[in-house]
């Protein structure tokens, strides 16, 4: 019984545990911010892995905890606040979900308990509009006897040393929809690594003749359609979210700033113009976090959450980005330095923008769809 | 023959008759989905399509209207839901107030003065005498009294600390001496919750009182000031020697000020209208899909569309805002936060309105049904009407001041 | 020889001497502003008159000025400024223009030289984007002997009493666009007036089987179209210029009320947020102005001055709106009351603003044009 | 076959190469379209197609390919346009100076430092010494030297006033010890000007002195900041017990918070940098039509299509408006103006243009060619790099009170 939303509001006890194991970690995140070990980090992933949160999209069975999506988006929210660089919410929420529409067999199993033991990461990578980087699968299908032959390239994918499987969306020799699992060692399959805004490591991907074993489909036409579908709302809950956690660290930030005495001997936050400015980002970030709760509550509860998450991803886009330009503005040459946390956060807000693809082409697909319903 | 592509005036927000659910129902149970539709069903009985259609189109609904509908209301128990149970009040949940409200704007029911029941009501029941609970509140509830606020004078603006309306205290009543401007509804006000200076005090908010009573006492003369949007709800009140009877003060005196704050943190509270900007947005869907906007084709302007479901996204969120805030309790910055965005998304709303009749948006007051801009007048006065929701009671700058205070000290 | 755009700024001698004889007239209507008397206000006309502006646009010959549109511009602005209602723009200036590119004939001469000598006040409606109230035009016309018999109807031109004659566009029978020329006594045509939201005489015209003298057609096709277009390019140009004139009032009369000592004991003046909207607004003005500049240079010296006449009024238009919205919420109260001038000049302004047919058309066109063009 | 719809990078703003009259031209007479094209020459052969797309893309240019520019142009006469013709200025109107910087911003030319010609030299030329003015000017023309400006520290902000970098009066030189920061430049700077505190007076603005000198004196150290562009354009530099030679004295002793805001008020000239803004619309439309964006049908998106079309309207007023003003001659308000609005239009522009390039707008520093994204890379850094250009020098806030100051006193 999914309640109301306001019963979606309430952090269950559920939640209140999993963050609140998590203050430390969070805390110390914080301290010492550093983009440039990003990735590479694996400390980070076990500290993940020791709090728990891996499997949380993972069934019981799969050694996971199965949570609702609510409680995976108050971590997602936590990654925003510690700037987690590692592909948590791509693979521990993302791929999980994905992994949990498709027909259970062996490879799907062991990649479930894989990631909820954390010796997997998977990455999940489709031409799919809910998706992170969602235009950037160029890959096509040809059959060899039992075996596919890939061919193509992926333009980005959240990808780092540590990733172990990517699971490719991609179109059949006959048009209908696949998706296939590659294990990141797969001959043919090169990897070329790039930094994205915020720091996290995304790669390329080219795939020159790389075979896929019959059971590496592990979804064809309507069935992936609707695994892509589902793991693309869930996708743009979890990211409103953890857009949401870097958001809130940035007001509070700011604040900061704006309070210690500096010039004219005088606090910043004596200037109307200033104060008014933050009480702009004080508003413009409720309506973020209010868009974040009501997709993670579409995405859970709702037949056809698409248009609220739609609305989500445009406020929080849109809002994001001019409340990362007040508080940038704000902090003055200081914002302007990486040494600062303040423009770590903001390309945290960036990157998830634009990995949604940006705001106009949310406003776009909600005014086909108002069209369309209208 | 003449093209006649003219359609006929369709009642905008016509989807909301329906009871498919729409996003909010969704965020619902059951149980408040049968009491939205229960106001919904209420609402659509107690006020008739004509005066719908006129609230629709920005034009003035009559005083005999609105207390029609609040007479209906306080009959059906729902006077003043927000009230304590013990004077009258619902014990509705926060969630149930936000649906009462959003039906109200949705189904184009005219707007409840907020003057009785959102102000006054509250500092009687928290700080008036027995007498004048148990005389003036179910007064107010059945909308038999309606009130008027007299806090603003001419070159007071927000600074009520400096207004110079003055009683003296004469034993069995007050001599009233002054002028308040700015006041709406006072000719048509039957009582009036007056802010007067009572004695020179050296802190300037100190000396004040609040005084209630009948606006036909002798001396009280009200002068109507013409609106930009061609209404006269905003009036200036002379008062010459007004004896006021001692009946009439509320709480102490020399403590005005306080109940005059008490009374306007009560004012933001349901000014969200985020059900009355959900139907302008309908409305507006309607009016550009009817093409009267010139596109570079002749179709509804690719611009303005996008336009539409951009506001579209942002009324979601000021409505799911509202939701999250409303249920947190009362809290002054939220309260601000939903006065300022509210009243600007409305803002917005109007401003759109006119440009979806494109040419059309030039007419003002009635125009001859001869003109195809007939169906669609009012738009320019609803959106020079709608520019005094960020400046009566408490400006946006002030709102602004204070949700800043709240966050930076 | 028009010269550059720096010498299209710099005011002659002869904008000089129209400006400096009309300052009493503008002066003492700005004291005297009052919308209700506007229309049927005669005496407004006759101090128009008195001020040689009539024959601004019409040639010597027709007992006109024949000025150059900078000019004629100047007296709009000033129109702006004063808040005159009467039809001065509409007739002397876009009428005139109008009227001078067609082929010269006795009828049309006795517009031109009754424009200029003030007994003819002359209303010009059609469908042309260009044109204020553009697209209310819907008149069919048939053939009966040697005259045209006209049905159907105009949702709004300016119009008054006084107005005498009336130029409609309307398709011919075969297709091709006409220019015909109505007296308001004519049988059959029906004026229905009401006001404009500036307080300007507006009507419908109802047309009931209106009969039109052969010599009344005073264009058709290629030169009808080719009238109309100028027309327009002139209408937008002095629109553009009034407004200006309007913004102009508007911004002078916002710092006179900002600076008056009032609440708190300060002057509004004081308050940093409010003196930052002052410094947008005038900002704001600046680039409205420099685009009336620019749209009657274009529509002067341009051989296809359109796309610049679309930006300049999609500028005065948006801009214009965002200046007066924040004129009204800076003067309080007071901006709500009628009685303060300040109300008149935002009217103004979105008068002109909807005769353009909002900003969105004008993007419209300019998105179309840019797509055609690129 | 992989499907390669991909095209190869295509400069940008190409349709500048061709001299079919734009608007800009429709402005102007025979006179000044000739001039313009001799500008626009000059600057087509003086910057390599090269550095042209690095500057269109964003990233930066090389100290000697900027050094390279601006020798070609002093050879050309053109090194410092706006200095009086005694100092080696060119004498032309406020038309031609408008041209000159339009066409080089419109032709990708890579960003002159704005701190020898703009801001030192001007000191120089009017406060300095005979001496000062015979070594440094052409040194400046001629892009020999590179000058930093030493006026933030840290904790002062835009309040100069509170500088503590401090200068001894040690005879024959000055002893100073302190620390600037946020400075541009000061990496590969030779020379310095320099605010600093001499002695106490009771007014926080008296005591300061202004002094030039070289950056390889022994006691300097500069720190690089990392931007959060990726760049290393910011530093800090710290001051121990460096000696000045007497002769780095600007003017009075004491009287350097004059010549500071003497070169404040040049900082604003030139930063409208609406040819740089036109060459990026240009690009954007290039990108947006390349359909990166994804569009609800694949198609270049409609609503930014429409953006688009009305960042073009604002930037032509821009344009004109600067036009207007810049012909008005020198004007404080007017300065702050067009620093405002050209930096606001800069700002949205390259935040367009990370919009425009669709899911490309993630990458951050070098992208390998196999992704797509290769093509558009550096339009992040861009967006972020541009954030200053509100901030540094004078913020924007600093120049709407400036303007506030000339419209309300």
């Amino acid at each position: 019984m999914p309640g109301t939303f306001l019963d979606h509001l309430a952090p269950s006890e559920d939640i209140r545990r999993l963050t609140d194991a998590a203050a430390g970690f969070v805390a110390d995140r914080k301290v010492r911010l550093r983009s440039e070990t990003a990735g590479s980090d694996l400390s980070e992933w076990s500290g993940i892995a020791q709090l728990g949160w891996l499997g949380v999209c993972v069934g019981e069975g799969d050694g996971g905890l199965n949570r609702p999506l609510r409680e995976a988006c108050a971590l997602a929210r936590l990654c925003g606040e510690a700037l987690v660089t590692m592909p948590y919410i791509g693979s521990s929420i993302v791929a999980a979900t994905l992994l949990s529409y498709v027909p259970r067999r062996a490879l799907v199993e062991t990649l479930l308990s894989g990631i909820a033991a954390g010796n997997r990461i998977v990455t999940v990578s489709a031409q799919s509009d809910g998706l992170p980087n969602g235009t950037d699968v160029r890959v096509q299908a040809e059959e060899r006897g039992a075996r596919l032959l890939l061919r193509g390239r992926v333009a980005a994918c959240e990808y780092s040393d540590a990733t172990t499987d990517v699971i490719l969306g991609l179109d059949a020799p006959g048009g209908e929809r696949l998706l296939v699992r590659l294990p990141t060692h797969r001959k043919g399959l090169s990897a070329y690594p790039y930094r994205a805004v915020d720091g996290r490591p995304l790669a390329a991907l080219v795939l020159k003749e790389v075979e896929v074993e019959p059971d590496e489909v592990i979804a064809e036409g309507a069935t992936a359609d609707a695994a892509l579908e589902r793991a693309g709302h869930v996708a743009s809950a979890a990211l409103c979210h953890e857009l949401t956690g870097a958001l809130d660290e940035i007001c509070k930030r700011t604040v900061e700033h704006l309070k210690e005495p500096r010039q004219f001997g005088r606090a910043l936050s004596e200037f109307q113009v200033l104060r008014h400015r933050a009480a702009d980002m004080h508003m413009d970030f409720e309506m973020v976090s209010s868009m974040a709760d009501l997709a993670s509550f579409a995405a859970e509860t709702m037949d056809e959450p698409r248009r609220q998450l739609l609305k989500a991803r445009y406020v929080a886009t849109c809002h994001g980005r001019r409340i990362g330009e007040a508080a940038i503005q704000m902090h003055g040459c200081r914002g302007m330095s990486d040494e600062t946390a303040i423009g770590h956060y903001v390309k945290r807000v960036l990157y998830i923008g634009a990995a949604f693809g940006g705001a106009w082409t949310a406003l776009d697909l909600l005014d086909a769809e108002g069209e369309a319903s209208g | 023959m003449v093209p006649e592509n003219v359609v006929s005036f369709q009642p905008a927000g016509t989807h909301l008759d329906q009871s498919a659910p729409d996003h909010i129902d969704l965020l619902l149970d059951d149980g408040l989905r049968g009491f939205r539709l229960e106001v919904r069903r209420f609402l659509r009985s107690a006020v008739p399509e004509d005066l719908r259609e006129r609230v629709d189109r920005g034009l003035p609904s009559s005083k005999s209207e609105i207390v029609a509908l609040q007479r209906a209301l306080n009959e059906r128990g729902w006077g003043a839901p927000s009230w304590p149970e013990e004077h009258g009040g619902t014990g509705w949940t926060p969630m149930q107030q936000f649906l009462f409200n959003y039906e109200l704007g949705a189904n184009a029911a005219p707007p409840l003065p907020p003057f009785g029941t959102g102000m006054v009501g509250p500092v009687i029941y928290t700080f008036g005498s027995r007498e004048q609970k148990d005389f003036y509140l179910p007064r107010i509830r059945s909308g038999e009294d309606w009130w008027c606020q007299g806090f603003s004078e001419s070159g007071a603006g927000s600074d009520l600390a400096s207004l110079s309306t003055r009683a003296e205290d004469a034993g069995d009543h007050f001599l009233v001496n002054g002028e308040k401007t700015w006041t709406t509804h006072a000719l048509c006000a039957d009582r009036i919750f007056c802010l007067v200076r009572t004695s020179k005090e050296e802190r300037k908010q100190d000396g004040f009182t609040c005084l209630v009573f009948d606006m036909d006492l002798p001396g009280i003369e009200v002068r109507p000031i013409l609106g930009i949007d061609g209404s006269h709800s905003l009036n200036s009140i002379h008062f010459k020697d007004v004896e006021v009877p001692r009946s009439g003060l509320v709480g102490d005196m020399g403590k005005g000020w306080g109940y005059a704050r008490f009374l306007l943190q009560n004012e933001g509270i349901g000014l969200t209208c985020t059900g009355r900007s959900r139907r302008q947005l309908a409305r507006l869907k309607t009016y550009a899909d009817r093409a009267m906007m010139q596109g570079a084709s002749g179709r509804p302007s690719p611009s303005f569309l996008t336009e539409v479901a951009r506001v579209d996204a942002e009324l979601t969120a000021l409505e799911v805002c509202e939701i999250r805030m409303r249920s947190h309790g009362p809290n002054p910055a939220a309260a601000s936060m939903l006065k300022v965005r509210g009243s600007e998304m409305q803002q917005h709303l109007t401003a759109l309105l006119v440009d979806s009749v494109g040419h059309g948006g030039v007419a003002f007051g009635p125009v001859p049904h001869e003109s195809d801009h007939a169906e669609t007048a009012g738009v320019m006065q609803d959106y020079l009407h709608s520019r005094r929701l960020s400046m009566f009671g408490t400006t946006n700058e002030i709102h602004r001041d204070i949700i800043a205070r709240t966050v930076l000290g």
